[in-house]
């Protein structure tokens, strides 16, 4: 239990390092995304399902969205 | 020379953060609120998922002013972001693929949503987080065929402030019966029955329409942004 | 694993979040990646808190199938975060329109451009010369100050 | 709770398979290969949530994984939207 929990923190931090180093924006997004998805499964891990559901829908789904529209239309899309 | 103040302010944080952490016991805090909680809700309100009778019917005004607040900040959004011209150009459509799949994967969305918002009160879930899910069902096929105009901003504002009165409405009920406002009425049913703990289930189904139809909304308001290229 | 348990781990998580999502806004200058540093910090503030209660063993505050547990979670917390979570996504939504609007009202998204810019516009206004701060960055003076730096990095 | 040997194998080519999805993540030269990394790390997480509610023995660790598994489709998809640009 303790490795599992320990490499899901050791990718989720190496992504949030990921997230301000990355040049392209899109890169750091998909990066945000992996954080949001180890920060779910450590709520699962603290028994906390709804904050887990809620972390899913929101990190996952939506605010991905957000972030894509947003960097559309701000012309930040470009690949590097 | 901006770097290095930068840096050292960091420096000072994390030796900060530490010595928190060091003096400060956390998980061994006495917290006496959520036990208590945990001892009467299923009794009191007839949910089997404490978070969900916490967020309804013991701070129901928080969920309030909550929705407030993300009313709110959707508004300013789309006021901040403004109107469309009319000459501005549209991504093409998505290939094949895509278009296809949000076709079929728009009612399994639905379903989805439906049931998460109507389980809120049996299994982890509820009006939030299947809100999302509706808000990401109608916005789908706009991603897939940017041109189609599928949310229509009048019928959202109009749902949205039907499902926000909804659920005022029923708080003002308890109010004429000489409880507290927001209390849940009607009966408290089987403890683990779809059909229990009385007004938590119409009230997360106002608060998941107000969400998914704000949501959906602004992420209309965002797409119809014109593109920079 | 002496030193390294579950309880631990999780803390330096929580953190380490927190700490990276304020170096991001504290060093770079890309508004976006500020907005990034935003969303890392307030995902690493939800788990302290959720942390806080938190104890080994303990299951979850749902009942199912009439089996209760000797020992739950404290839903209180928890209650607090999905609402703080929700709260998040509209600030988001907020911080990107108002990006947008930056982005086409000073054509840049580089926050010393836009500083700049602003000061110049202010002083245009009251028809001053532009105050030269002593304190201005070496390396701003490289960048003309016209030019619209499209895809400019963040730190 | 003791673990069994097959669900320790299980366990491990999660955390195998996640570390290589991981590397992929961090050193992938161009955009498309780290979107596809995060991608396939969220289907990784979403297979390690149902084996979560294996291991605590609680139906209700499904509903998250299904969540999951629907709302990480649309998230790739915005990103390769915008990925794909007004190219045609």
């Amino acid at each position: 239990m303790e490795a599992v929990v320990l490499v899901v923190v050791i990718v989720m931090l190496l992504s949030a390092v990921a997230v301000l180093l990355f040049k392209d924006f899109l890169a750091a997004l998909a990066a945000m995304s992996v954080v949001s998805l180890g920060l779910s499964f450590l709520f699962v891990v603290v028994r906390a399902p709804d904050v887990a559901m809620t972390e899913a829908a929101i990190g996952a789904g939506l605010s991905s969205l957000l972030f894509a529209l947003a960097l559309r239309r701000l012309g930040l899309w470009r690949g590097q | 020379m901006r770097r290095f103040t930068a840096a050292l302010f960091l420096l000072g944080l994390g030796v900060m953060i530490a010595a928190i952490y060091q003096h400060i016991d956390f998980s061994n805090t006495a917290v006496n609120a959520g036990q208590a909680i945990n001892a009467v809700a299923a009794e009191e309100t007839g949910a089997a998922n404490f978070v969900t009778s916490v967020v309804l019917a013991y701070r129901g005004i928080d969920t309030l002013l909550e929705l407030t607040i993300l009313f709110t900040a959707a508004m300013i959004g789309g006021m901040v972001l403004g109107r469309r011209r009319v000459d501005a150009p549209r991504d093409p459509d998505a290939g094949f693929i895509l278009r296809t799949g949000a076709d079929l994967l728009f009612p399994l969305l639905l379903v989805v949503g439906l049931y998460i918002i109507l389980h809120g009160h049996l299994t982890p879930g509820g009006g939030f987080q299947g809100g999302v899910i509706l808000a990401a069902a109608f916005f789908l096929p706009l991603l897939a065929r940017p041109g189609i105009t599928l949310i229509d901003q009048r019928v959202v504002s109009l749902v949205e402030g039907l499902a926000g009165a909804t659920f005022i409405i029923i708080g003002l009920l308890a109010m004429f019966d000489g409880k507290e406002f927001l209390t849940p009425l009607l009966d408290k049913g089987e403890l683990g029955a779809l059909i229990s703990a009385g007004t938590l289930p119409i009230l997360y189904l106002a608060v998941g329409i107000k969400v998914g139809s704000e949501l959906a909304g602004l992420l209309a308001h965002l797409a119809e942004a014109e593109a920079l290229d | 694993m002496d030193i390294l348990d579950n309880n631990t781990i999780l803390y330096i998580a929580a953190f380490g979040l927190m700490l990276i999502g304020i170096s991001g806004i504290v060093i770079s200058n890309h508004l976006m990646r500020i907005i990034f540093g935003i969303a890392l910090l307030e995902a690493g503030a939800n788990l302290l808190l959720l942390l806080s209660t938190y104890h080994e063993g303990a299951s979850a505050p749902i009942i199912v199938a009439d089996n209760i547990p000797t020992m739950m979670a404290d839903p209180v917390p928890q209650a607090l975060v999905l609402t703080a979570i929700v709260i998040g996504v509209g600030i988001l939504a907020l911080a990107l329109s108002l990006a947008i609007r930056v982005q086409r009202a000073y054509g840049t998204l580089d926050m010393r451009e836009v500083r700049l810019k602003l000061e110049q516009e202010i002083s245009d206004e009251a028809g001053i010369d532009m105050p030269s701060s002593s304190e201005k960055p070496d390396d701003i003076a490289k960048v003309p100050l016209n030019s619209v730096v499209q895809q400019e990095s963040g730190s | 709770m003791t673990i069994s040997t097959l669900e320790f194998i299980a366990i491990a080519l999660l955390l195998v398979g996640m570390g290589f999805s991981a590397i992929r993540l961090f050193l992938g030269p161009t955009t498309p290969d780290r979107v596809v990394a995060a991608d396939t790390l969220s289907v990784i997480t979403t297979a390690g949530l149902a084996g979560m509610a294996a291991y605590f023995n609680n139906p209700i660790y499904l509903d998250i994984a299904l969540v999951y598994g629907t709302l990480a489709f649309v998230g790739t998809v915005a990103i390769a939207r915008a990925i794909e640009g007004n190219q045609k």
